[in-house]
């Protein structure tokens, strides 16, 4: 099973060369911390920067250079930045290679769930619809079960989506799962330690297990 | 203020440009009366008109609608406002960090409208553009797509989405001159130019004022013709929502 | 009856102080030249640039800097440049206080021909039709016959339109003339020396006349 | 190549960025084939992409569709491909100035489609944001309306006008960098940022090519992220159409 750094070390392996990429708060981040060696990337953050640095030193703190999470950032050489308009303009015109979120649930269809539960206090979707209805490539970085113990891995979504037919692959603490074209999880990777059994049981969506299904490498 | 130094026998006719000075942030906001829509720039508390903000404060102005991208914390930006409860509508993307606004959305006292914040871009950037209207994908197969117009291009379904329509749009720059031109700052720029552009009445502070002839033309963000009215703003405190930094 | 220079000089009355303002080519490009003292305007090109200077010493040419009549041209103190999508953007949220241009034909309901005669070679219109149909005033700055001594000021426009309903004002070496609002030409003033009758005769549209007719002053 | 100095104690861990680089003109045009659609950046002879015209006359690409504001001079601009017949068809709001441009519309050998100047950068930038069509009020009642979806909004009637759909824009840049960085001058900006944004390979040639770090990230025009390949460009004629000067 894996922890937090280990689903963001085995989402690390899927991020391509010179490619730019998109990445939510959570999880997501730590993703730019295992990237391998020779991977050139462009990190976007939606609120009107590309080139995203690391954090800064404290004496190179700048109030004016925040991510999208509202964390003080540092950027990069050839970084630019640029108006919210043009910021969600590149991401629906598709220039944003990959798309790295969390999510409440995913369905066996793609659709996502990440920003509302009735009866909570609502906070918004921020970026979230923008990037998922245009992504190229979306990778769901999140728990397999929730708190309660229930599968986040759905037939069909209980909370309120945040967009439909979307997300390509899910990585959690077992498994790495695909959605098939035709709806379904598609059992990629088990997690280190981690049987079929245990990731059938935690999934409550149709889990789709075509042949031998390797143990992850990290 | 800079002062420039131009070469007038380059120039050697000057047409005066348009001279958009104010004395302050009093004088800026002075004629929002209760119930307007407000544009309000910034993205957190990052690039927030705060001098105006405190004018508006100050004035006692009620009861109005904010379409910003965020609310603010419970003592700061667009927070101050929320505190004292002239506002009655929010049109955002993203409410959190400020529990003011939380028991107040959850009394009823406030109305809030939250949308995608690619669609709340792009419905400033139509009315700077004269579009009444665009599409979006964003929303998509959503809540927020509930009575909303969606049409299908090349197999692709998008929502109509309107162009905003504010009486005053209210900007924060790091630089501008007296013909109203500006220049913002890294992340700090986000929704500024946008709303600037979609304002009936654009009033922009600024960090440091300068004359016409000090800005490279080809580095302004917000041509002059959108801003209505400009000042030097004091004090900035810049307040940093989540301080990260590495070792 | 009046020169170019003189319509110029007239419509040069009509710019009011601190105002945004786009000028065509030929006679609207002299309006420049008789602006009175203490009027502040600003100069947009449709091709990029606000703060349009006068044309360059022969030292300063620029070739990266032209108007819309791509000429060379200097930018004032106080000047922008931005990309052709803000320029018609500014032009369409009407932010440009008036617009000066030429036309072939002018109707009754300000409808106005000035892009396209059947059967000869056709430039295309340019930024003309967005002009039209955004401007806050258009005032339009032409002869008020054709060399063939026909009227250009008509009931029903003969060539294709450039845009509907959208002329408020002409100046002509005859005449001021506004169109009324429910249609037809109100004569405002006659040029120096030209009676009501000469107007008349050159006017084929419906010519409103309402009181005593001023001469202009210049 | 200018080279960047930058902290490296700042920023104390380098994420490379992408490399766009690519040796000359020839190069970047070298998957061109005959039939495509190019968006071409320029209005009149001003910032226009010589380098890569020049580089597509040499390479013998024939039966060109393409997109740009004008159709250049006889022997300049997209006139030297027009003089050699290898354009199809133009889509243009101005097309004077050209005898043999002239010759071949009128013998129906060149097809032509003339559109707003407007509602030509407006298509382009449709295309940048991701937006399938916009509306414009630009030839609402006139002949360019044919045929077209108009819908009013506000009482003011509008056209629906698609999104373009090119292979290449190909675009001229005063500075760049190799991450595809551009930065244009003056009124040469014209079109150049909006074709960029919009093609499906975007292709631009600078005056002047620097390292990623020398360019100030807040007076970037146009974001690497759509730029595709780029080359210092050569033995720019930056011809005048009209050279008008004042004593």
């Amino acid at each position: 099973m894996l922890d937090k750094e280990g689903i963001a070390k085995r989402i690390a392996k899927e991020v391509k060369n010179n490619t730019y990429v998109n990445l939510g708060i959570g999880i997501p981040t730590l993703v730019a911390n295992y990237l391998h060696e020779g991977i050139n990337v462009c990190f976007q953050s939606e609120n009107g920067l590309l080139g995203v640095g690391h954090f800064p030193k404290e004496y190179a703190v700048d109030p004016d250079m925040i991510n999208a999470g509202k964390q003080t950032i540092t950027a990069l050489p050839g970084a630019s930045s640029f108006d919210s308009a043009m910021s969600f303009g590149m991401i629906h015109s598709k220039k944003i290679d990959l798309t790295i979120l969390g999510a409440m649930e995913v369905s066996e269809n793609g659709d996502i769930a990440n920003w509302k539960i009735p009866g909570k206090m609502v906070k918004g979707m921020g970026g979230a619809m923008d990037l998922v209805a245009s992504a190229k490539h979306i990778i769901v970085a999140m728990q397999h079960v929730n708190k309660a113990g229930e599968s986040k891995l759905l037939a069909k979504c209980d909370l309120p989506l945040t967009g439909k037919n979307c997300v390509k692959r899910i990585v959690t603490e077992l498994a790495v799962i695909d959605i098939a074209p035709e709806g379904g999880f598609v059992l990629i990777e088990r997690a280190p330690g981690v049987s079929i059994e245990q990731i059938k049981n935690a999934t409550a969506g149709k889990l789709l297990i075509h042949g031998d299904i390797p143990e992850m490498a990290l | 203020m800079k002062r420039g130094n131009f070469d007038i026998d380059f120039i050697h006719q000057i047409i005066s440009m348009i001279y958009k000075l104010v004395t302050d942030a009093a004088a800026a906001v002075a004629d929002i009366t209760d119930g307007s829509t407000l544009m309000l720039g910034g993205f957190g508390l990052c690039g927030i008109p705060e001098n105006c903000i405190q004018a508006i404060l100050e004035k006692g102005t009620t009861n109005l609608t904010c379409i910003s991208n965020n609310a603010g914390v419970d003592d700061f930006g667009i927070g101050l406002l929320l505190q004292q409860k002239r506002v009655k509508k929010m049109i955002s993307s993203y409410v959190g960090e400020n529990e003011e606004f939380e028991r107040q959305l959850l009394s009823g006292e406030l109305e809030v409208e939250l949308i995608p914040q690619g669609t709340l871009a792009f419905r400033c950037m139509a009315a700077g553009y004269g579009m009444p209207a665009i599409y979006t994908p964003a929303g998509v197969g959503t809540e927020v797509a509930t009575g909303k117009e969606s049409r299908i291009f090349d197999g692709k379904e998008y929502l109509l989405e309107t162009a905003f329509n504010a009486d005053f749009a209210i900007v924060k720059a790091w630089k501008g001159d007296t013909d109203g031109n500006l220049i913002f700052k890294s992340t700090a720029r986000n929704f500024n130019p946008l709303m600037a552009m979609a304002g009936k009445i654009t009033i922009a502070e600024v960090e440091e004022l300068v004359e016409p002839g000090i800005l490279d033309p080809d580095q302004i963000h917000t041509p002059g013709i959108y801003v209505h009215r400009i000042f030097e703003g004091k004090n900035y405190e810049k307040r940093i929502e989540k301080r990260t930094t590495s070792k």
